[in-house]
């Protein structure tokens, strides 16, 4: 059914929808809304879960830790500070494999104090372990919900799932949704968890134990390995949605006019639309210009990207995270995966936008894309400061 | 499946360790004037004292003792001797 | 009667790697045989995680997991949620496990939240003193005047220059159901109060006094000798309490001064040097008085 | 086509509530629709922005709106200290909330259109109607008179979800009224 959506309830009942038993958040701004809507859900009866409110982040993540070892579905979801204040928990959710999913609420960092969207917090857990989804826009982040709890349950991931949604940009926004009327349908898509190994009294194994040098590399190795074998299963859970429900957005990536295209802008999440929109004003001025999205910053698309950009001339990067003592993060990582597979036809100019909530408008694109033509590697470039600032 | 290297262990496998090599003393349990009190046991903290309250025969199994001396020490009666373990 | 292959403890095997003496390792023992099969547990970072589970072994023959150093609370109320949740959770005891710095220190908010939500799980903390599993560092639930590795005594100083932090008193501060003090020096009324604890339902918390070999410096036949002196001279009171009311306390069936207890361990020898060490055991003999007093322990 | 509306107000006047209003009757109404607030961290009293957008087609421009083509003020102070009629289309309206008469504001137009300016009295119907100082339904009423570009049934029948059986019957009917005024009709004054 079409609906109007705050995008936070959207994501709720994405969750609803995938019937997790055990819920654990501690409030942030701007995830506020999403466990908001799902404790009312509980408290309503429309969702039989458990619903534990904790003390702290640490502790959200902890809980659903816990829970998730005894072979339960269980969600959380966080923001910025929260999710820095989880990271050691994610990183062992990840280690020990087990399936969480998690919203992160997109948002930046403190100092100074922000609640503004950015995607500094993502880019701070990029190595737990842990698959990182973007969503593009509140239809996109319903339906990747339910494709996180399938990606993170499949036998052979294992592997906590972060949902990525642009904190306000998405979850404050209403917009147009379509929801799935029958959860027989989404449990059809989604079976039922089926954890191999789980704290369980009839089989009682041990969960976390010491791992010593003679074997740490190994469970390391392990759990990279169902990381790169996560691509296959993002992509068909991707396209199994599709032949359900009808909706696709990609795999791991997606692209927009980019057949001969030659230059191509790469972003993730919500700033894609306002990227689209632009693309298509300068292709009808006659410039060669397409999108490629991210879809799936971890596991990372080296392929979809190298297959995607190899024949342009000039690629743009638009991100909405720095890494001080470098530069760009996304555009580096698009770097690296270029020269990897030897070609040097294609400048990679990567831009810093959009950080603490700084609106990006189409004329930033268009501006950027004039720019890029006479620029070359850019690394991670701030744009549109104010000088009376600096 | 390969995921639970270094995370899952199989319960009780450290019983594959046998802690006994640990020991530098081990218990001698004289059974002379032993009153079954458990006591040896109660306080064993890898719980290998056996023995039962009628007959008053303990024994201990040295595969896993580390020879801590705690039963001989708290045993009411000193009905148990440490003894060092030749090497 | 025990045989040799019934001592291989049940829940709690043989062949961890715990120091020879080791009063935690008698503790859990101890607790494991109350709790039997039907029990998960979860468990801080500390000495007990690494020498019960070195991969590939483990010493638990229940579902048993480790997470980090300040969560075991927190992922025992996960386990717990998940029990509710699958219909489980009658006959199941979920035991939470943390030495004194994963419970009193860093895993202080944790269990706070856990207590708070009154979860109906068991927390046991053995308290041993200070940080043993890092190499005897100073923790929140170090003895006035112990020597650690980072309250040193010194020309300046005495060792750890504060009192013990009082916990189980934090824990009743909650208003759970059950809190009680317990030692390994005493281990029929240590499983007297297992017992009790898990037949609550709600929050339990238990504070096991567990000497440590290395960390306190003294020959590993006195672990038990120790925790019984703690108790007699009036430094561990043991009790037991329902939500804020004490409803019971150990006699000390023979009063002894602190110097009995302090002399035979190598973390309060410092004391024992002049007069100003004498005055130092003053100030603890002083503890200890107060401890008699305000839980009325003769 | 898309069109883009920006309504300012002060925290507390319900800008965001009226966004959202727009949006779920823009979609009743046939249209893809959009609304979000300047996701400030503003309190009580401190000047906000809300946004909506509504196309026949899917929306997916994100940014803010900074070429409008209706503006909506719910307090005539804010005239004072926000440039409220920013890059206000050229045939773009305004509503604003005031018994003044547009002359009163001549000197505060920026750039736009005195013709294109339109003052309402929301406040007076709204404390006729409701007996209180909310004026953020009221305006709806009149927006949907004005623009011509969402039905006044779909603004009441939003209205009445939003807000309940007895409270939304009322906003309802500040809506009608409004809405009435705009078209001519000053009947329920």
């Amino acid at each position: 059914m079409k609906q109007v959506l705050e995008g936070s309830m959207a994501i709720a009942d994405g969750v609803r929808m995938a019937e997790p038993h055990v819920i654990s958040a501690y409030p942030i701004t701007p995830q506020t809304h999403i466990v908001e809507h799902l404790s009312q859900m509980v408290a309503d009866g429309d969702l039989k879960a458990e619903f534990i409110m904790v003390e702290s982040e640490h502790s959200a993540a902890s809980v659903v830790l816990g829970a998730s070892a005894c072979g339960v579905r269980t969600y959380t979801a966080t923001a910025s500070q929260g999710l820095l204040y989880m990271e050691e928990v994610i990183y062992n959710i990840a280690g020990m494999r087990l399936p969480v999913v998690m919203t992160l609420a997109n948002r930046a960092i403190s100092a100074p104090i922000n609640i503004w969207n950015d995607m500094q917090d993502a880019m701070a857990i990029r190595d737990t372990g842990a698959i990182m989804l973007v969503a593009e826009n509140n239809q996109e982040a319903y339906d990747m919900h339910i494709q996180a709890f399938k990606i993170a349950e499949n036998q052979d991931v294992m592997l906590p799932v972060i949902v990525n949604v642009d904190g306000f940009v998405l979850t404050h926004t209403f917009e147009v949704v379509e929801t799935i009327d029958s959860i027989d349908k989404v449990k059809e898509y989604l079976p039922p968890i089926n954890m191999e190994y789980k704290l369980d009294v009839e089989n009682p194994y041990s969960f976390g134990t010491l791992g010593e040098p003679s074997v740490y590399m190994e469970s390391r190795y392990n759990l990279y390995n169902a990381m790169n074998f996560s691509r296959n299963i993002i992509i068909e859970a991707a396209k199994e949605f599709k032949d359900m429900f009808g909706r696709f957005y990609g795999g791991l990536t997606d692209s927009y006019k980019l057949d001969d295209s030659q230059t191509v802008i790469v972003a993730m999440g919500s700033v894609l639309g306002t990227i689209k929109d632009a693309v298509d004003e300068l292709r009808e001025s006659g410039k060669k210009i397409g999108v490629l999205k991210i879809r799936s910053f971890r596991p990372f698309p080296e392929d979809e990207i190298v297959a995607a950009l190899k024949n342009a001339k000039n690629v743009i990067v638009i991100e909405k995270a720095i890494c001080p003592g470098k530069g760009g993060i996304l555009s580096v990582e698009i770097r690296d995966s270029l020269f990897k597979h030897k070609i040097n036809s294609v400048s990679v100019n990567g831009y810093t936008l959009g950080l603490g909530g700084r609106d990006i408008t189409p004329k930033n694109i268009h501006d950027l894309v004039a720019r890029a033509e006479k620029e070359e590697n850019v690394d991670g470039e701030f744009v549109g400061l104010s000088q009376q600032y600096l | 499946m390969d995921f639970k290297v270094g995370i899952i262990a199989m319960p009780g496998a450290a019983l594959s360790n046998k802690t006994g090599s640990f020991a530098n003393e081990t218990p001698v349990f004289k059974h002379k004037t032993c009153t079954g009190c458990n006591l040896c046991i109660y306080f064993c903290p890898e719980g290998v004292v056996y023995g039962d309250k009628k007959t008053k025969i303990y024994d201990f199994d040295s595969d896993y003792c580390k020879g801590c001396g705690i039963c001989a020490e708290e045993c009411p009666v000193d009905d148990i001797e440490m003894v060092l373990v030749e090497k | 009667m025990l045989t040799k292959e019934e001592t291989h403890n049940e829940f709690f095997t043989m062949g961890h790697t715990g120091c020879s003496g080791c009063a935690q390792s008698m503790s859990v023992k101890l607790i494991m045989e109350i709790l039997g099969k039907n029990t998960i547990a979860t468990n801080a970072t500390g000495c007990l995680e690494v020498f019960s589970t070195r991969w590939p072994e483990s010493a638990w023959k229940i579902p048993w997991i480790h997470s980090l150093f300040e969560n075991s609370a927190a992922v025992a109320s996960g386990v717990e949620a998940a029990l509710k949740a699958m219909g489980k959770k009658d006959g199941i005891t979920v035991l939470a496990q943390g030495g004194d710095g994963g419970t009193a220190d860093i895993g202080l908010q944790s269990l706070s939240g856990m207590f708070e939500r009154n979860h109906d799980v068991l927390y046991v903390c053995y308290d041993n003193g200070a940080y043993m599993n890092t190499g005897y560092q100073r923790s929140g639930l170090t003895p006035f005047d112990a020597y650690t590795t980072t309250s040193p005594s010194g020309k300046e100083s005495f060792g750890n220059n504060r009192p013990k932090k009082y916990m189980p008193e934090i824990a009743m501060a909650h208003r759970i159901p059950y809190t009680a003090v317990a030692s390994a020096g005493y281990p029929m009324d240590l499983q007297k109060k297992v017992k009790k604890a898990k037949s609550i339902k709600g929050a339990k918390y238990l504070q096991v006094d567990v000497p440590c070999v290395p960390g306190w410096k003294y020959e590993p036949k006195y672990s038990v000798k120790l925790a019984q002196l703690a108790v007699q001279t009036g430094l561990y009171p043991l009790f037991e309490a329902e939500y804020e009311k004490i409803i019971s306390v150990k006699k000390i069936s023979k009063k002894v001064p602190v110097e009995e207890y302090l002399k035979l361990q190598g973390r309060f020898k410092h004391l024992f040097k002049g007069d100003a060490g004498r005055a130092e055991i003053e100030k603890i003999q002083k503890i200890a008085d107060e401890n008699i007093e305000r839980f009325g322990l003769i | 086509m898309m069109k883009e509306i920006r309504i300012h107000g002060r925290g507390g006047q319900g800008s965001v509530t009226m966004a959202s209003i727009l949006a779920f009757s823009f979609f009743d109404d046939g249209n893809y629709c959009q609304a979000f607030p300047s996701f400030g961290s503003e309190r009580t009293g401190a000047p906000v922005q809300a946004f909506a957008r509504f196309s026949d087609k899917p929306i997916r421009t994100r940014h803010q709106i900074y070429e409008p083509d209706y503006i909506i003020v719910q307090d005539i102070t804010l005239l004072k200290s926000v440039p409220v009629y920013k890059g206000i289309k050229d045939e773009g309206k305004i509503l604003i909330n005031s018994e003044a008469s547009i002359k009163d504001v001549a000197g505060e137009l920026g750039g736009a259109k005195e013709e294109n300016i339109v003052m309402f009295p929301a406040l007076k119907i709204a404390m006729k109607i409701l007996n209180k100082p909310i004026v953020n339904t009221t305006l709806l009423g009149a927006f949907s008179a004005l623009s011509g570009d969402v039905t006044i049934d779909s603004v009441k029948k939003e209205i009445e979800n939003r807000f309940g059986s007895k409270l939304g019957k009322l906003n309802a009917e500040a809506a009608q009224t409004a809405y009435n005024y705009i078209k001519g009709d000053r009947s329920g004054f």
